[in-house]
């Protein structure tokens, strides 16, 4: 700051010297007395010109910066103080401009007529209040770029109403820029691809939940910890323990594969062979929620986790931009996502994975270990959601103890929407999910998107009472 | 001493009745008919916005419980009509996500002039004239080894209204439990189409126990916010999953399991907070992680509870043996 | 086949026969010794009035499929569902004889139970319409359907597993006040006609042997004691109709020859009987009429011992074993050169 | 009264309601430790009224919890303190406030900045200027600093929209247009900004405000990845921190926060940092500290640790009625001994409480973040809190 | 008839036992429901009545089993099956049949008694290393897997040894030629008879050495049913050794070498099929008379 003032001192002198010579040295005289000591070189009827001021206790602040429409600023232009204090200065190179003002009252601010007539300024005078002791007033921002303070009150603003549609408000702005609508279509390319690639993420975190409630019939509450669980893993490798993201990434799967693994052996296992009912089972998972929610707190504190520090350099794929690391991600996501559908189809586990969740009794009568079935599931589901957790880590540029209880809601509505215990539900689930809440910022206010999203499925569910994958059975 | 008030003091306190009150409805929703109702909270929610709103704008307590009775029932048949032919896991999702659509847009800045959006409704607007109605004096008074003000926020006079709330609720629902009315909503829960060949209206029972069971949360959530405001996000998916672990807790289709799981989960979360607070110098740990563990303390706790009880403190084991 | 409605008779014939079991002879463990092969005494049919009268009225129907019946009770004409490309039932017109016992028959996947899915509203037909009694059934919700007199067991049988057996009884008697949900709050008002729901009930549960498990859950039958269950509850309701989803498959075959006598004895109160059942004796024991379905059609209809000897019917229902000992070694023999 | 009856017996008990848990755990350790450093100053300066003070905690966890918020209250309450600090959030204010403002205890915010909170009860306190002061700071800063088109990501939050409309309506007069963002909010629960850094990109803003808790860590990151010019950035209280652990260096260099209070020491975080809790930013620390000064000065003045008598001495002791400015527990203390009026000036430099029992003069410390992302103190603006 | 249909068994053996009807033991020693009718129970020589020499291939003895803790549902029940042998189980409902079956393959839990396969004791083994042991089980209910397809349901049955899947699974359809027509439909879909076409189908292509089959006929159609029959002494006599379940008891007993009937968890008369088939008071107590009862009001 000191420096600032010292760069500015000498250009200023000149715009305040012969305002010097026009007032009475007795006046200046009455001021000092006025101030005291901390200000001697206030004046009753002039405002100090500086380069930068800040409100104090002594003096409030009239200050702007003039530029033109585009934003350049306007150098070198004489700006006049009116009022209470009256004053002059020149704007700086950056277009700033300021007054420190010692009384409380009314300011007018004036810029030179042809100047406003050249940049299209709607008046080259605005008015202001200064009160020194009261926040909203001690600061008097002067604009002429836009509409002036006086008129600003009686010109209902036209951006106001169009704000609730920023695309519409970014079209209406750049009326220079070729068509409203390609500006539309582009927001709206961009929003579907945020969309599907969240939705592929969202897809991914719940198809381990989803192969848990397919086997086991088991609605776990406690897939969201595992999701943050992955994340913060991540962290701890790429941030604690200095690893690359790969290898953080790995071992953060493992260490999922392995709780989900401990987890059958300690928890699941046991209630499934004293045929525990799932609602019950289901507290459980909402008890091991809560227990691994704080057990997260309790070690990495409530704040938000980065995985990586740096940012991704943008890549422009037609009307979308993105980067490196989200596209990787979802492309991982799908990837996985097809090959855990591909298992459950086309091989001899997971043809005795679905067999097991309809019917486990008949399933070990065919031969097939159960338990050891359901662990494996259990184990994929948890390195499934660790695996989530990294990408999403990474993708949403951050990952807290409670990011997955956030997401759980949205797991459960894309694992439902698409159909319960199928396994490309899951993933369509989450597609149209995460779609309809991005796509849905476009008409309402983006803190009711999610609403938009669970909205879907309930509509989506009016009409397929089994979910889009899900098949009925017959009755009698 | 102070310790012991305050554990103890979670069995009757104003909180334990609100969660009571909400798991019997629960109870009438899934222990009963078998619907899996996951948006307990949203009924909580619109009862507890029908009451405050209706009071901030000058109703009498009367026509504002009233309201919020009201107001739960119609969500329960917009929610009914159309959702209960689904499946009870689907079921599940939808409630879970109306209710979640319930706080979204209450919260909302677009209801801001309604319902207070996310700042909700601070409890001066609407307690004052349920603590007017109080017919003990000002003060606090002691009673055993508690005390407790006698009429403001979570006082005495709040206690005994919850309290006489859960057990007319009780009654009702013990006067229901062993009517030909609720064998057919158990009937209902082990398998509706056998139900529907018997010649009962399935969608109609279904129905009059998605409202019955709403009343009963809407009632709840009045009770809930009583003691203190209203704020859209303190009545969440939290509390639906709270509400759940009580039934459970207690034990399904019980008539005490609800109040007894509600005394239980609250008296064990304060115990376990209190005694970590005292026991473990924060020099051991920081505060703020004694505070965690005693929430995870809490979970294993209520897992080893399931485990080790899976049919609940009141339920019957033989029940579970029928796939629960 | 006027010898059908003899059964009564024959019933009590084997009532003397096993009057007195001699004292030599072991006790068997279960109280089926009571019912055995008899009715319970007292229980003897009085009356077999509407028994003969469906007898004569049948007498004069052709046999061909899709006939019109005297009196019928339901009629379905045109009923259409496919389920993809494949239709599971496509019957023309069908009617059902008014106190009359018909049986339906056909061999497996043939459309029986969508059949009786159709007519009981719980599956919608892609065409068709119905009457029932007169009225139009179509577009009728079960629950309708049952109340309107129409009552039909499942196939794979739906019991109330955690409902005792006689509150899963109960659950079928009608017109209880009860279960309203206000009037439920004061037993004054149904206590009464609980009562007496559960004196029929344990009546029920006793002739079909399942009283000793009536404070059991129903989840702890057995296969045979659910299918048994299902029919008594379903005759709780008075049915004016009842249907009955292969209701023997899988009871003890003493145990339904004694039922049989119970279904004839539900006629004389006024109920008429449609059953499905693969038991061929039963159906000549019992049925007035059979209407055999295949593919979804009715491809024979006439009196049991006319339609049992169709070849046709012999051929794809009945099979070549139908009379042959299958301790045999003709029957290998023949498998042998087949594959 | 009776609740704290019994503190006159046993020396002075601070009741502390903290978000130790929670959503809000983040901002915890901070005030743990500025508690516990008052309370070692006090004690170390002979106590109040010739006894040590003690404390006792709880914690209030978030929002979603109300039932622990209430629980929590109910657990200091049985401990007969004479006075509470805390709860933080606005929201967990209103959860709790009239359980004990109804024992005639006094309650003491450190944190909460919502407008609905001035004088709404003559027990409630608090040592923080409500959000109308920084975001009339804010605002002038943004309309001061030439931004034509600004876009606002502002979370659904009583005290995110609260702030922004504040700003909002300073940018109307200074002719600010705000392009994104007037009316929409994201949900506090929010973790996938890339929606929002799309949409902010689309509507072609040349600065943004960022009004949120640390939802702004993974936001600012959205941001910069959609192309969001990063060093226009304005951030407020709840999101203006040290960001050179989190980011790349130069992400943020240029962009701009606000922080209420006085801009703290070192010496202070160093002192908290004595106290054996793990802090790394002093967000609200010298606002919890001066609430427990406070209130022990009250006491010492009044004579009487009860609940009732801090109320009263609260406002004087704060310099209401003017006095003997001093900077210390002990100093002030020495003063009182005296029979002089004084007037605490203390860590956040607040001025006495007014009418509304809020700070009647508050500072906003302006920040600008380096090239290693680290909010350098640029300025200071100090002020009066609006009472009406 | 034995004799002429398996001349590799030593049918004439079996006639040399001497069937001891009265046997010591009180009455009440079950104290089941205190009625006088209380049976007594059978003694081992009457159990294993018409049983060949040598090993059992399977030997339950005196099985005490039930599913809730208290309640007995088996209470002493006995069962041997020697290689190559048809044993059929009849018994009226609720008799605890199914119960032995699902004892006998370790889904239910056995209390006391002691259960060998091939002199090994696989009391309470699981149910998948039987499998692996070569024991096939069709249960009574719930016998499909209904969201999988015919195809995947046969895979299940197949299981252990998939590469036999193809050829097995056309033997099968040789059968039930509506299995292989309908081979990609949801088993859930399927009428109550082509459910328990899919439950025998899947046992048929296990190819265990022992095939546990409860109640396979019920529901199929008279010809199936007989198919169903001829089908199970066809792999009996390619070596696999059947016990059966049956209500169809008549039929059952046609092909069964021996039989139990079971009543209140025990045994309560046992012997060569042909023999129980035809003594009056297995007639008059568990297989009616319907047939002839028919024949007679038909003449
Ligand atoms: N929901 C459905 N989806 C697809 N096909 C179905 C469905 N319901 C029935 N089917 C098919 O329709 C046909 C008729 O079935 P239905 O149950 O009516 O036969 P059924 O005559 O009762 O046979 P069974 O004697 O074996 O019980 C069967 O082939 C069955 O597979
Ligand atoms: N899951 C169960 N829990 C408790 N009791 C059961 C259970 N399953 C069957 N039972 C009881 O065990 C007894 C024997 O049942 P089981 O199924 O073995 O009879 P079953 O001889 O196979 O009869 P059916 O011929 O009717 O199939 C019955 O009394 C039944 O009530
Ligand atoms: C803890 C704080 C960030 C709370 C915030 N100032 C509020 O009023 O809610
Ligand atoms: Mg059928
Ligand atoms: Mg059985």
């Amino acid at each position: 700051m000191a420096s600032t003032y010292r760069f500015t001192a000498a250009r200023r002198r000149r715009g305040a010297g012969w305002r010097h010579a026009l007032c009475a040295m007795a006046v200046i005289a009455v001021v000092c007395l006025w101030c005291g000591l901390s200000a001697p070189t206030a004046q009753a009827d002039e405002a100090e010109a500086t380069d930068k001021c800040v409100p104090t206790a002594e003096f409030g602040c009239v200050n702007g910066i003039l530029q033109g429409s585009d934003q350049k600023p306007i150098a070198g232009v004489t700006v006049t103080l009116g009022g209470a204090e009256t004053g002059e200065t020149t704007t700086g190179d950056d277009g700033t401009w300021a007054f420190k003002v010692a009384d409380d009252g009314k300011y007018t601010v004036t810029i030179p007529q042809d100047v406003a007539k050249r940049y299209g300024f709607a008046s080259a005078s605005a008015d202001v209040e200064i009160v020194k002791t009261s926040f909203s007033k001690q600061r008097g921002v002067v604009r002429f770029d836009k509409t002036s303070t006086s008129d600003a009150a009686s010109k209902p603003s036209a951006a106001a109403s169009g704000m609730k549609r920023p695309a519409t408000t970014d079209a209406a702005d750049t009326s220079g820029k070729p068509s409203a609508s390609s500006a539309t279509w582009t927001r709206f390319c961009q929003q579907l691809y945020s969309g599907i690639v969240f939705g592929l993420l969202l897809g991914l975190m719940s198809v381990g939940m989803n192969l848990v409630y397919g086997t086991t019939g088991l609605s776990s509450f406690s897939h969201g910890e595992q999701v943050t669980l992955g994340g913060l893993m991540a962290y701890v490798g790429t941030q604690m323990l200095h690893m690359p993201v790969v290898l953080s990434a790995v071992c953060a799967v493992a260490v999922g594969a392995l709780t989900g693994l401990v987890q059958d052996q300690l928890i699941w296992g046991p209630l499934r062979r004293r045929r525990v009912g799932t609602m019950q089972q289901m507290i459980v998972t909402i008890g091991l929620s809560m227990a691994l929610q704080y057990l997260y707190q309790f070690f990495f504190g409530g704040d938000i986790k980065g995985i990586v520090k740096s940012v991704p350099e943008g890549i422009q794929i037609g009307p979308i931009t993105t980067n490196a690391p989200a596209l990787i991600c979802a492309g991982i996501a799908l990837a996985t996502i097809v090959g855990v559908t591909v298992f459950l189809y086309c091989t001899r586990l997971g043809r005795a994975t679905r067999a097991v969740s309809d019917n486990a009794a008949l399933a070990a009568a065919s031969g097939i270990n159960v338990d050891s079935v359901v662990r494996i599931v259990w184990t994929l589901s948890c390195a499934l959601a660790a695996l989530s957790g990294v990408l999403l880590g990474i993708y949403l540029n951050g990952i807290a103890w409670n990011t997955g209880v956030t997401l759980l809601m949205l797991m459960f509505a894309a694992v439902t929407l698409g159909g319960l215990g199928t396994a490309n539900g899951a993933l369509v689930g989450a597609l149209v999910i995460g779609v309809v809440a991005d796509l849905s910022t476009l008409v309402i206010p983006s803190d009711m998107r999610y609403a938009s999203a669970l909205a879907i499925l309930i509509l989506v569910l009016l009409v397929r009472p089994q979910g889009i994958f899900g098949k009925r059975n017959r009755i009698g | 001493m102070t310790i012991v008030a305050n554990i103890l003091g979670e069995l009757f306190a104003p909180t334990t009745a609100a969660y009571a009150l909400a798991a019997i409805g629960l109870n009438i929703h899934f222990g009963m008919t078998g619907l899996m109702n996951m948006g307990q909270a949203g009924f909580m929610l619109l009862g507890a916005y029908g009451f405050a709103i209706t009071q901030m704008h000058g109703a009498n307590l009367f026509s504002s419980v009233l309201f919020a009775l009201l107001l739960a029932a119609v969500y329960a048949l917009l929610l009914g009509i159309p959702t209960l032919k689904l499946g009870p896991d689907y079921l599940a999702m939808v409630t879970l996500a109306a209710a979640e659509i319930v706080r979204i847009v209450g919260r909302s800045t677009s209801m801001t002039n309604i319902t207070g959006g996310s700042a909700g409704i601070a409890p001066q607007d609407f307690t004052t004239r349920f603590e007017d109605l109080s017919p003990l004096p000002d003060g606090t008074s002691t009673f055993l080894i508690w005390t407790y003000n006698n009429n403001i926020a979570n006082s005495w006079w709040l206690r005994i209204v919850a309290w006489v709330l859960v057990a007319l609720c009780a009654f009702l629902c013990w006067r229901w439990f062993r009517s030909p009315w609720g064998r057919v909503l158990k009937g209902i829960r082990e398998d509706e189409n056998a139900i529907r060949s018997l010649g009962k209206s399935v969608t109609k029972y279904k129905m009059q126990a998605l409202i019955v069971g709403g009343l009963f949360g809407a009632l709840a959530g009045v009770v809930f916010v009583l003691p203190r405001s209203l704020n859209p996000d303190s009545l969440g998916r939290t509390v639906t999953f709270y509400t759940w672990t009580i039934l459970l807790l207690g034990g399904a289709a019980t008539i005490m399991g609800p109040i007894l799981g509600s005394c239980v989960l609250w008296v064990l979360l304060t115990a376990v907070k209190e005694t970590m607070r005292v026991t473990i110098p924060s020099t051991v740990i920081s505060s703020n992680q004694i505070e965690a563990l005693g929430w995870i303390i809490v979970g294993v706790a209520l897992m080893l509870l399931v485990i080790f009880r899976p049919q609940g403190i009141l339920g019957n084991k033989k029940e579970l043996a029928f796939n629960g | 086949m006027a010898e059908n409605n003899k059964a009564p008779v024959d019933a009590a014939q084997r009532h003397d026969v096993g009057a007195a079991p001699a004292a030599s002879v072991r006790e068997p463990f279960y109280d089926i010794a009571r019912w055995g092969t008899k009715p319970p005494e007292g229980e003897d049919l009085i009356s077999t009035a509407y028994g003969d009268k469906v007898t004569r009225d049948l007498a004069f129907v052709e046999n061909k499929p899709g006939v019109h019946k005297p009196d019928p009770i339901l009629v379905a004409d045109g009923v259409v569902r496919r389920f993809g490309g494949m239709t599971a039932v496509d019957v023309d017109h069908f009617e059902i004889e008014r106190h009359g016992i018909t049986a339906l028959i056909g061999p497996n996947g043939a459309g029986k139970t969508t059949f009786f899915n159709l007519m009981t509203g719980f599956d919608v037909p892609n065409t068709g319409s119905w009457h029932f009694d007169g009225k139009d059934m179509q577009h009728v919700h079960p629950e309708q359907v049952a109340r309107g007199g129409m009552v039909r067991t499942f196939q794979l049988t739906k019991v109330m597993s955690r409902l005792t057996v006689l509150d899963n009884m109960l659950l079928g008697a009608p017109d209880q006040p009860g279960e309203g949900m206000f009037r439920s709050l004061f037993p004054g008002m149904w206590r009464r006609k609980e009562r007496e729901n559960r004196e029929k009930a344990e009546a029920l549960l006793e002739r079909f042997l399942l009283i000793k498990k009536k404070d059991d859950f129903a989840g702890s039958l057995s296969g045979g004691q659910r299918k048994l269950l299902e029919m008594a509850r379903a005759l709780m309701c008075d049915p004016k109709l009842v249907m009955l989803d292969e209701p023997m498959a899988g009871v003890n075959p003493a145990l339904k020859q004694s039922l049989l006598d119970h279904i004839i004895s539900l006629r004389e109160d006024g109920t008429t009987v449609l059953f499905v059942e693969h038991d061929i004796n039963m159906v000549r024991h019992i049925a007035d009429w059979v209407t055999v379905m295949a593919e979804g059609r009715i491809v024979a209809e006439g009196q049991p011992k006319t339609v049992m000897d169709d070849p046709a019917v012999v051929d794809a229902y009945l099979g070549a074993h139908a009379d042959v000992d299958l301790g045999g070694d003709s029957v290998l023999e023949g498998l042998e050169e087949r594959s | 009264s009776d609740a704290s009856a019994a503190a006159d017996g046993n020396g002075m008990v601070v009741g502390a309601l903290l978000p130790l848990t929670g959503t809000l755990a983040y901002l915890a350790p901070p005030e743990v430790a500025a508690i516990k450093l008052a309370v070692n100053d006090i004690n170390a300066a002979g106590g109040v009224l010739g006894k040590d003070v003690t404390e006792v905690e709880a914690d209030t966890s978030d929002g979603e919890h109300a039932d622990q918020n209430t629980s929590a209250a109910q657990s200091v309450l049985a401990k007969h303190p004479s006075v509470v600090i805390g709860p933080a959030a606005s929201g967990v204010v209103k959860n709790v406030y009239k359980s004990i403002v109804a024992e005639k205890i006094p309650v003491i915010s450190m944190a909460s900045t919502s407008m609905t909170l001035s004088g709404m009860d003559p027990y409630f306190f608090r040592t923080v200027a409500p959000d109308a002061v920084q975001g009339a700071v804010m605002g002038d800063l943004i309309a001061g600093d030439g931004v034509k088109k600004l876009a606002i990501a502002c979370f659904n939050d009583e005290y995110g929209t609260g702030m922004r409309d504040i700003i909002l309506g300073k940018l109307k007069l200074a002719g600010v247009d705000v392009v994104y963002g007037e009316q929409d909010a994201f949900d506090p629960a929010e973790t996938n900004y890339s929606s929002i850094a799309s949409a902010i990109k689309a509507s072609g803003a040349d600065a943004t405000l960022i009004i949120s808790y640390d939802q702004a860590t993974p936001l600012i990151k959205s941001l910069a990845s959609a192309g969001v010019d990063t060093h226009r950035l304005y951030l407020v209280d709840g999101n203006t921190v040290d960001y050179s652990k989190t980011y790349d260096a130069g992400l943020l260099k240029g962009s701009k926060g606000t922080i209420p209070g006085a801009h703290v020491d070192d010496a202070f975080l160093a002192a908290l940092k004595g106290t054996g809790t793990e802090v790394s930013d002093t967000t609200y620390a010298a606002e919890t500290y001066d609430a427990v000064i406070l209130s022990a000065l009250a006491a010492e003045q009044g004579g009487s640790a009860s609940g009732e008598t801090i109320q009263k001495n609260l406002a004087s002791v704060s310099g209401a009625d003017g006095g003997e400015k001093c900077d210390s527990f002990k100093a002030c203390k020495a003063l009182i001994k005296d029979k002089k009026k004084i007037q605490y000036s203390g860590k956040t430099g607040i001025g006495a409480f007014n009418k509304n029992n809020d700070p009647s003069s508050a500072n906003i410390g302006i920040y600008e973040y380096d090239d290693k992302n680290v909010n350098v103190f640029q300025a200071m603006q100090s002020g009066d809190v609006p009472s009406e | 008839m034995n004799a002429v249909t398996s001349p590799d068994r030593k049918a004439g053996k079996r006639h040399g036992r001497k069937v001891a009807r009265e046997t010591e033991g009180g009455t009440d020693i079950y104290g089941l429901d205190g009625t006088a009718d209380a049976p007594r129970p059978m003694s081992r020589a009457e159990v294993h009545v018409g049983e060949p020499e040598g090993e059992p291939l399977l030997d339950a003895d005196n099985l005490v089993a039930g599913y809730l803790p208290g309640v007995n549902i088996l209470d002493g029940a006995s069962l041997t099956l020697h290689d190559g042998e048809i044993v059929g189980i009849i018994g009226p409902n609720g008799a605890g049949k199914s119960t032995l079956l699902k004892s006998l393959f370790g889904l239910v839990r056995i209390h006391a008694g002691r259960l060998m396969l091939r002199g090994r004791d696989i009391t309470n083994l699981r149910a998948d290393k039987l499998v692996a042991k070569g024991v096939g089980f069709v249960p009574q209910t719930e016998n499909v897997f209904p969201s999988l397809t015919i195809a995947e349901n046969m895979r299940m049955g197949a299981y252990q040894a998939p590469k036999k899947f193809d050829e097995r699974f056309e033997y099968v359809c040789s059968i039930f030629p509506k299995l292989g027509e309908r081979r990609n439909q949801l088993a859930g879909q399927l009428s109550g008879g082509e459910r328990q076409m899919v439950a025998m189908g899947r046992a048929l292509m296990m190819q265990p050495s022992v095939l546990l089959l409860d109640e396979p006929s019920a529901g199929l159609s008279p010809m199936m049913q007989d198919e169903t029959f001829i089908r199970v002494r066809q792999v009996n006599k390619a070596g696999v050794s059947v016990v059966i379940v049956e209500q169809n008891a008549r039929r059952c007993l046609q092909i069964c070498d021996r039989g139990y009937v079971l009543d209140q968890g025990r045994n309560a008369y046992s012997g060569r099929g042909r023999d129980l088939m035809n003594d009056p008071k297995v007639i008059n107590l568990y297989l009616g008379n319907l047939e002839e009862e028919v024949e007679k009001a038909g003449q």
